[in-house]
């Protein structure tokens, strides 16, 4: 057991990826835990090129920690990431008998592994590499005599995947997009509501908050000067400052609470 | 001129490299305090003013005392916000904009205290996969700034800026496409080398154009940084960031400016190499002379940046994804399939250069003819639709119509019955408030 | 003293000085409690955490995301083929024109079916 | 260095994955330990590369890479779809989508 560079790189590079295999599996949030595997991945990549793989060192990174998990990143930001993982088990123990599994299956595979390919000789690429004048050139030539069916395979898996997914997340609009003509006969028609401008939130009122409706020339509250989401969330929160006297009371009220 | 050949590379004394390292570092420090002073000051000699002139001779120290103060200025952490990622997002952005400077060239071997050695860190066969695969993790800081700050208006200017980065690295990669063709290798040492002859930005010509146009793209400048646009977005993904922090994004920002001009310098301007009237003298290529060309270039790319914010007004967000996806891909990808099958031609079937020149200015003009073509009728298809719909909104639907009661389909509005059209008067009688000291829970209107 | 090992020096470099300066700002700046600076830019209402866009899932950045990987797949299939492009000829140049016409489809699909325009 | 220590370290990430599909609930999040196999897998295609001396385990690295993309970005749609009609990413809601 030689102390060289590589050793060195094995030990931080693998306890990293483990720390953050664990992390990934036991974090409370979604983010977090695409962090640490994001961090299992770079950490991945440098163990490649550790294995003289240069090539795929940087396609992981480029492919997998900046392309999928940033489609990862995009879902999660916007979909589950507050959706945190109901506690009820569907299956009774199931969360015990899964972790009980995972430590049976490594010392299986470890101890498999470990008695059949003991003494494999480590020939190392130095020869590969330098066939066709580098990694990157070994792995074209391989990929266009060899593997020439899986290449244009992949051409094909990739469409299905392309076209499955805009199929099943893109929603055809119903009507076309209206033009801008088309939007400002709709604003005067009969029945729709205020055609101007509505009158800022704030304005004239002792807060400029933007649940603070404006107050109109004959002192009464103009709610359409509240915007739409906000009246449509709930009602107390529409704060009318005519009542109190002074914001310094609203302001101490509200940090009571 | 010694070719770069690997073996130089890996194999420097560990002070060498240290020194390498820090001189490359403050060199990134130094040069981006100089981008920012240079930006100020020529985009107000472009607006009649005078800019940064007061700390230090000819203000040169003002983007300096800037860091300073914003070094004293209040650390402020929103309650909402995610603290970890909160505190990660800088750091992830800084280092990814350092650590791209690793593998450009400044120079050819040269002796630095005895030890002969080529001006620059590192090099290995994918040196240009390695910048890709650093500015992919850069844009992590962007997205989890965004994410981590708690509110929507960085969320979704995280989102935004994040989207455009991404569509404008394929453009980029597109284009390094090319000159990997030409350059037979995807490490830097090596394509400078190839391109002593003639330089890439010559006989790649578009795609030295699309990557000058990703490139603004890529880092969020000028015609393009609508999700920092003060009126949209506040100030995007770093709005609640503050002191230091703030300081980072900054700096990567303008690091990353560095970087991709840096790169273009390298991959199609000859990186270190003598312009032409200045590399008829023979020793325009040795010694520590191409560094001073280096910066030039660099600099060339840094004033086209700065003159483009000072004069162009800012895209629209669907206008750059617009012309980010469907005008810069698939010219990219138009112009690799000429020059391939331009060089397979030229190679295999010892086509000679004049017939290809014409095959190839042919094919452009069938795509450009084409394409010009095709945006004519899709104008045209679109007026008919326009016009065809206004007389349809002219008829109001009647669902009478086949004798039989039919409902309406979505974006069709049923006819207005009378009763509909009182209620409608009744709610804008509703507007007009009926006395003076009513409350405003009586207010909301019970139609 | 490898290849490698002057990257790792520069990003020990760059990420201890980015460290550096971010816990020095928290010791440098001055600390002034005032509720309405820690609030969230909200104009002004505390943000009730809601399904961002109430709900409604813009999905234009995930098919944004999502065509950039197949892209970003094609492009690293690119590579290796313009690397090597003169051992390969004209069989590779046939091989890589079929691999980019079959991506350009689900990139046409999306264009037509209007994946790509941002509203 | 022997390489039968990257493989130790993969069936240790391997068999980590395994228990994050077992015990997590969020879809997201048993998509990503799927990915971790998936790297896991890689990281042994590469040590046999090298064991061997030719290159075809890193080429098989390269296509599951390239596979394991396209199969996100399908896994993920259905997330996405999922999420839309049950406003959760919850694993227990698939099966009510037939209903």
């Amino acid at each position: 057991m030689s102390i060289d560079g590589e050793l060195v790189v094995f030990i931080i590079c693998g306890g990293l990826s483990v720390i953050g295999a664990l992390g990934m599996v036991l974090s409370r949030k979604a983010v977090h835990s695409a962090l640490f595997i994001a961090m299992v991945m770079i950490n991945l990549a440098i163990l490649y090129i550790a294995n003289s793989a240069p090539f795929l060192g940087m396609v992981q990174i480029i492919v997998y920690t900046g392309a999928v998990m940033m489609l990862f990143l995009f879902v999660l930001m916007v979909v589950g990431v507050d959706s945190s993982d109901s506690l009820i088990e569907t299956i009774r123990g199931q969360r015990l008998f899964g972790i009980l599994f995972g430590v049976a299956l490594a010392i299986l595979l470890i101890g498999g592994i470990g008695s059949s390919l003991g003494d494999k000789p480590d020939i190392g690429l130095k020869a590969a590499n330098d066939e066709f004048g580098g990694n990157v050139e070994g792995i074209a030539n391989l990929i266009f005599s060899d593997y020439l069916f899986a290449f244009q395979a992949t051409a094909a898996l990739l469409i299905t995947a392309g076209l499955g997914a805009v199929i099943l997340t893109h929603r055809e609009a119903w009507k076309p997009k209206a033009s801008q003509k088309e939007l400002s006969v709709a604003r005067f028609m009969v029945g729709a509501g205020h055609p101007g401008n509505k009158p800022n939130p704030g304005v004239y009122a002792r807060h400029n908050a933007v649940n603070t409706p404006a107050i109109l020339p004959d002192g009464s509250l103009a709610l359409d000067s509240v915007p739409e989401p906000v009246r449509s969330r709930d009602d107390s929160l529409i704060v009318d400052h005519r009542a109190v006297s002074t914001v310094v009371e609203l302001v101490e009220s509200e940090d009571q609470n | 001129m010694s070719g770069s050949s690997f073996g130089f590379f890996g194999t420097d004394p560990w002070w060498m490299v240290i020194l390498k390292a820090v001189a490359i570092f403050g060199m990134l420090v130094v040069l981006t305090l100089f981008t920012i002073w240079w930006e100020r000051r020529v985009v107000s000699r472009m607006q009649n003013r005078i800019g940064p002139n007061r700390v230090g001779p000819a203000g040169l120290l003002q983007s300096l005392m800037d860091g300073f103060k914003l070094a004293f200025k209040e650390e402020i952490i929103p309650k909402s916000a995610h603290v970890a990622v909160y505190w990660i997002a800088p750091v992830i952005s800084a280092t990814a904009a350092f650590l791209a400077f690793a593998v450009i060239p400044f120079g050819p071997t040269v002796s630095i205290f005895g030890v002969e050695t080529p001006l620059q860190l590192t090099d290995f066969p994918v040196s240009v996969l390695y910048v890709l695969a650093i500015a992919s993790v850069g844009v992590y800081g962007l997205v989890l700034a965004g994410w981590s700050s708690g509110s929507t208006y960085p969320l979704l200017g995280g989102l935004r800026s994040t989207a455009q980065v991404i569509s404008y690295e394929i453009a980029m990669g597109l284009s390094f496409v090319a000159v990997f063709l030409f350059a037979g290798s995807m490490s830097t040492s090596e394509i400078i080398a190839k391109q002593q002859p003639i330089w890439f930005a010559v006989i790649l010509l578009p795609s030295f154009l699309i990557y000058v146009t990703s490139m603004v793209g890529e880092t969020n400048r000028a015609p393009f940084d609508l999700p920092e646009a003060e009126g949209e977005l506040v100030g995007g993904f770093h709005t609640e960031y503050s002191s230091l922090k703030f300081a980072m994004f900054f700096l990567a920002e303008y690091i990353n400016m560095v970087t991709v001009s840096a790169l273009a310098a390298t991959l199609f301007l000859g990186g270190w190499l003598a312009p032409w009237p200045i590399s008829l003298w023979d020793s325009a290529n040795v010694g520590w002379w191409p560094i001073l060309w280096w910066l030039l270039k660099v600099q060339l790319f840094i004033f086209m940046f700065i003159w483009l914010r000072a004069t162009l007004p800012r895209l629209r967000y669907d206008q750059f994804m617009k012309f980010g996806w469907k005008i810069l891909i698939p010219a990219s990808l138009a112009w690799i399939f000429i020059v391939a099958t331009a060089r397979v031609f030229r190679d295999d079937f010892a086509f000679s250069n004049q017939q290809l020149l014409i095959a190839g200015a042919v094919v452009i003009a069938v795509l450009l003819i084409g394409s010009w073509l095709l945006q004519i009728r899709s104008d045209r298809k679109q007026a008919a639709i326009e016009s065809e719909r206004e007389q349809e909104l002219l008829v109001p639907f009647d669902a009478m119509a086949g004798g039989h009661p039919v409902p309406p389909m979505p974006g069709q509005v049923l006819a207005y019955t009378p009763r509909r059209v009182l209620a409608a008067q009744s709610v804008a009688a509703q507007v007009i408030p009926p006395a003076l000291d009513s409350t405003p829970t009586e207010e909301t209107p019970n139609a | 003293m490898n290849v490698y090992t002057p990257i790792l020096v520069l990003g020990i470099l760059a990420f201890g000085f980015a460290v550096f300066s971010i816990v020095i700002a928290s010791f440098t700046g001055p600390k002034r409690y005032n509720r309405a600076k820690y609030a969230a830019y909200e104009c002004g209402i505390e943000p009730t955490p809601q399904p961002m866009g109430g709900g409604r899932f813009p999905v234009k950045f995930y098919l944004t995301a999502m065509m950039f990987i197949i892209f970003d797949i094609e492009l690293v299939f690119l590579y290796p083929w313009a690397v090597s492009a003169d051992a390969l000829g004209a069989f590779g140049l046939i091989a890589i024109f079929l691999f980019l016409i079959n991506l350009c489809l689900p990139y046409a699909f999306e264009w037509r079916r209007g994946g790509l325009e941002w509203d | 260095m022997d390489p039968i220590y990257y493989i130790y370290l993969a069936t240790l990430l391997f068999s980590i994955g395994a228990i994050g599909v077992l015990v997590r609930r969020n879809a997201i999040i048993v998509f990503m330990s799927v990915e971790l196999m998936l790297n896991a897998a890689n990281l042994v295609f590469v040590a046999f590369a090298r064991m061997n001396g030719n290159l075809d385990g890193q080429t098989v690295a390269f296509f599951v890479m390239v596979v394991a993309a396209a199969e996100v970005v399908v896994g993920l749609a259905i997330i996405v779809q999922v999420f839309r009609t049950r406003a959760s990413a919850s694993i227990d809601e698939p099966n009510l989508l037939k209903y």
